[in-house]
C-alpha cells in the first residue's frame, strides 16, 4: 500500500515521447495553464494577438514559459507543465487545427505527419516502454 | 418507468464537428469517417429506437473547468448548456436541453450509492459533448434528444479507475430504473479511441488493441473494468485513456448486450475513430 | 512518514469567531464557551502534540460554492486560502497556509482509492475552517500550523451518508501513512452539534443524544457510522447533520482512540457546543 | 431500491417545523439564492442596500420571493426554495446576528429565543415525528 501511488506515478515516466499530466505537472503549470485558459475569451484573444509579449506581462510565468510561448515550442511548454488541452487555446486562436499543431512536437513537417497518419499512424512497436524496449 | 436501451461508444475528435459544421462531407478525407455513422443515423430515427434522453459521458477539455476546479465526476442539472467558445468561438450547434428532472433523480441516487458527485448548474460543454451529437443527429435546429452531461475527469491523473467508471455505470443504471416516466434512454460512451496529441510519440495508433478492446466490449467485457491506466497509455497513446468513459457506459447495461453495429476508420485529424452501438439485452 | 497523530471534533459556530474577533471573551456569554478550549490551547502547544499540519474536514456555507458547483468532496490544493466574506468583511484572521505536498498526496492517494475528489486549487475558506482555527489557537499573526482544507457538501442533500465519511476517514490515514516526510499531522471534524437555524423548530438542542454521541466516538464508534441522516434531522435539528463530518476524522484514527479531552456547552449562539480530542493509540 | 430515494426524501417531510434543502428546493430557490450570494460582494451590498426593490429587478426572482426579501419574511423564503446560509448573507448585510435572524421564524422574540436557548435550548420532544408524534 505505501508504495501503490508512487508506483502508479513511477511508470509514467517509462513511457517514450510523453509527459501524463500528473499532478505534479499541474502544479508547476498552473499559471501557464490558466493564461491558455484565458484566450477562450474573444476580447483576451485580441489583446495577445496585438501585443503577446505585453498580454504575457499579466501572468505569473516564468521566463522560460514565456519565451516557449512566444516561440509556440510546445514540448518545451509540455516539459513547463502545460497540457495539451489547455495548449490548444494557443494554438487554435493562432489558427491552426489538432494536426497541425501536433506535428510540431515530433519533429516531421506536417505533410510527413500527415502521411504517417494516412497510413496508420505511428506503429506503437518500440513505443511502449523505455525500459523493456518494447 | 425509464429504461436504458442502448450503449453507443463514440470518438468525440473535433475534426468531425469541423466537416459537419462547414459542411466538408463530401470530401474524400470526410467521406469513410462520416459513413462510420451511416447505419447509427438510419437506426437512431425509427420511432422504436430513437431515445428520449442521452446520458453523455464525456470529459471537459479545460473548457467548463479550469485548473481551480477538478471534479473527478460532474453532472449537469441545469436546464440547458451553451456550446463553449474553445478558442475558435462557439460551435454552431443548437443548444443542448437537459432532462433536469432526471438528471437531479440520478444525481441524488448516485450519491446515495456513495459516488461522491459534484453537482453542476452553470457550464458550457464542449467539443467532447458536441461533436457525438453532431455525428449522430447531424445538423438539426434543436437536438431532437434531451441531454444529461456527465463529464469525467480524465485530464489530470490520478483519473477514475476503469473499475470505478465501470461500477458508476451499474450504479447510473439503478437510478435510470428507478425513475417512474416512461423514458428510452440511451447512454453514450465518448472519447477515444487510439491518440496522443503530444510529444515525440504524438500520431501513435494501436489499431490490434483498439480491436480487441471493441470485441471484448460484447466477448468479455470484464477483462476491460480491469485494465490499469498505464495500459491505456503505453498502448494506445496518452489520450487513449478516454476510453474509461465507454466503461461507463458499459457498466449501464446488461451482461448479455448485444453489438448492433461497429465502425473503426483511421485516420480522423490524430486518432483512431472508434464506434459502436449496443442493445442493451435485459 | 507522517503520523496521524490525534483527531479533534469541533463546533465551528460563527460567534465564537465574532468573541474571539472582537477580544469579548471575558462577557459572561462567552467565558463559558471559550473555555471548553482551555485544555486544547494549553495540550496543543507542547513541541510533542504539536502539529505541523492540520487536514481540517469542514463544510461551506454558500462562501466558496454556490449552487453553480456543489462538490460532495472537495480537497483544497493550493499554496494559501484567504478568509471569506460571508456577508460582513472578511474575517480578521491571518491567511491559511496549505501543505500543499501533503494536500496533493492525499488527493491523489483519495482517486487511486476511488473516492471521486474535486481538486480545487482557488477558493476562500468561511467560518467552518477559520473558526476552529481561532477556537484552538486564538489570534497568531500566522496560524501556526499547515491546513489543509476538505469541504464536505452537508447542505444539499443528499449529503454523504456517515458510513461513506468514515470509509473517506480511512482512505486518508492511508494516504497520510504512506507520505514519506516526517510530519504530525492532526485531523479536525468540525460543525454539529445539535442545531437547527431554520423554522418554527430552530433552537432545537438534544444533550442526551449529543453527549451519547460523544460517548460513542470512543466507546462504540462503529454505531455512528451506521446512524442514517434522518436520525440526525431528527434527533439534533436540521443543521446537526454536520456530525458526519465527525465521522472522516474518527474513521482515519485507529479502533482504540483515547478520549484526551472533552467540553460540552449550550448554548453557543443557537448550538450546542462539543468538542472532543482523541489521542490515536496505535 | 426502486423506492429508496424517495422513501429517503419522503421521511423529510415528517419532521415537524422543518424543510430539508433538497434538490427540489434547490431547483426552485435557484436564483434565490445565488441573488443571495451576489451580497457577498461590498459593492453589491451597497446597491442593494440604496435601492432594494431595484436592486431585485436583475435577478430573476418570483413576486413571492421578492416580496418575501423585502419582507424579510425568513420562513417564507425557505418555503419559496431558499436555503439559511444563503439567506444569511442578507440578514447578514442588515447587521443581524444567526440568533436574531433565526428567532424571527420561531413566532417568538429575540429576547423569549435568546431566554430559552440560554436555558438549554428547544426540547426534542414531541419535534421528532409529525406522524408518530414524539
Ligand atoms: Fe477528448
Ligand atoms: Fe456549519
Amino acid at each position: 500500500m505505501p508504495d501503490r501511488l508512487k508506483d502508479y506515478l513511477a511508470a509514467f515516466d517509462d513511457i517514450p515521447g510523453t509527459r501524463v499530466y500528473t499532478t505534479e505537472r499541474a502544479r508547476q503549470g498552473y499559471w501557464l495553464n490558466q493564461f491558455c485558459m484565458s484566450l477562450m475569451k474573444p476580447e483576451n484573444r485580441e489583446r495577445w494577438r496585438a501585443d503577446e509579449r505585453r498580454y504575457l506581462e499579466d501572468w505569473q510565468l516564468t521566463d522560460a514559459q514565456k519565451e516557449a510561448l512566444l516561440a509556440r515550442d510546445y514540448n518545451r511548454l509540455l516539459d513547463l507543465g502545460g497540457n495539451i488541452y489547455y495548449l490548444a487555446k494557443v494554438f487554435s486562436t493562432d489558427g491552426l487545427s489538432f494536426v497541425q499543431a501536433v506535428s510540431t512536437m515530433t519533429g516531421m513537417s506536417v505533410e510527413e505527419y500527415q502521411k504517417m497518419m494516412l497510413a496508420g499512424g505511428r506503429s506503437p512497436d518500440g513505443q511502449r516502454s523505455v525500459k523493456e524496449g518494447r | 418507468m425509464a429504461r436504458i436501451t442502448a450503449g453507443l461508444a463514440t470518438s468525440h475528435i473535433p475534426l468531425i464537428g469541423v466537416a459537419i459544421d462547414q459542411n466538408r462531407g463530401e470530401e474524400d478525407y470526410f467521406k469513410p469517417i462520416l459513413a462510420a455513422y451511416d447505419w447509427t443515423r438510419r437506426w437512431i430515427i425509427q420511432p422504436e429506437n430513437k431515445p428520449d434522453v442521452v446520458i453523455l459521458i464525456y470529459n471537459d477539455h479545460a473548457s467548463a473547468f479550469d485548473m481551480n476546479f477538478i471534479p473527478t465526476f460532474a453532472i449537469g442539472c441545469a436546464d440547458s448548456f451553451e456550446p463553449a467558445d474553445e478558442g475558435w468561438g462557439r460551435r454552431p450547434v443548437p443548444t443542448v436541453k437537459n432532462h433536469a428532472e432526471l438528471a437531479w433523480h440520478i444525481a441524488q441516487s448516485l450519491i446515495l450509492d456513495d459516488f461522491d458527485m459534484t453537482i453542476i448548474n452553470k457550464m458550457d460543454v464542449d467539443h467532447g459533448l458536441t461533436v457525438p451529437l453532431s455525428a449522430v443527429f447531424g445538423q438539426p435546429k434543436e437536438w431532437p434528444v434531451k441531454v444529461i452531461p456527465l463529464a469525467v475527469n480524465v485530464v489530470t491523473y490520478p483519473v477514475p479507475s476503469g473499475n470505478r467508471c465501470w461500477l458508476l455505470g451499474e450504479a447510473i443504471a439503478r437510478a435510470v430504473a428507478s425513475f417512474p416516466e416512461n423514458l428510452n434512454v440511451q447512454i453514450w460512451g465518448t472519447g477515444g479511441m487510439s491518440h496522443q496529441l503530444q510529444g515525440a510519440r504524438a500520431g501513435l495508433i494501436n489499431k490490434e488493441w483498439d480491436q480487441r478492446f471493441l470485441d471484448d466490449m460484447t466477448r468479455d467485457p470484464q477483462r476491460l473494468r480491469a485494465i490499469p491506466h498505464i495500459e491505456y497509455l503505453r498502448e494506445t497513446g496518452s489520450e487513449g485513456i478516454e476510453m474509461v468513459m465507454w466503461l461507463i457506459m458499459r457498466g449501464a447495461l446488461s451482461t448479455q448486450a448485444r453489438e448492433l453495429h461497429r465502425a473503426y476508420h483511421v485516420p480522423a485529424s490524430n486518432t483512431a475513430l472508434g464506434h459502436l452501438v449496443l442493445e442493451n439485452v435485459e
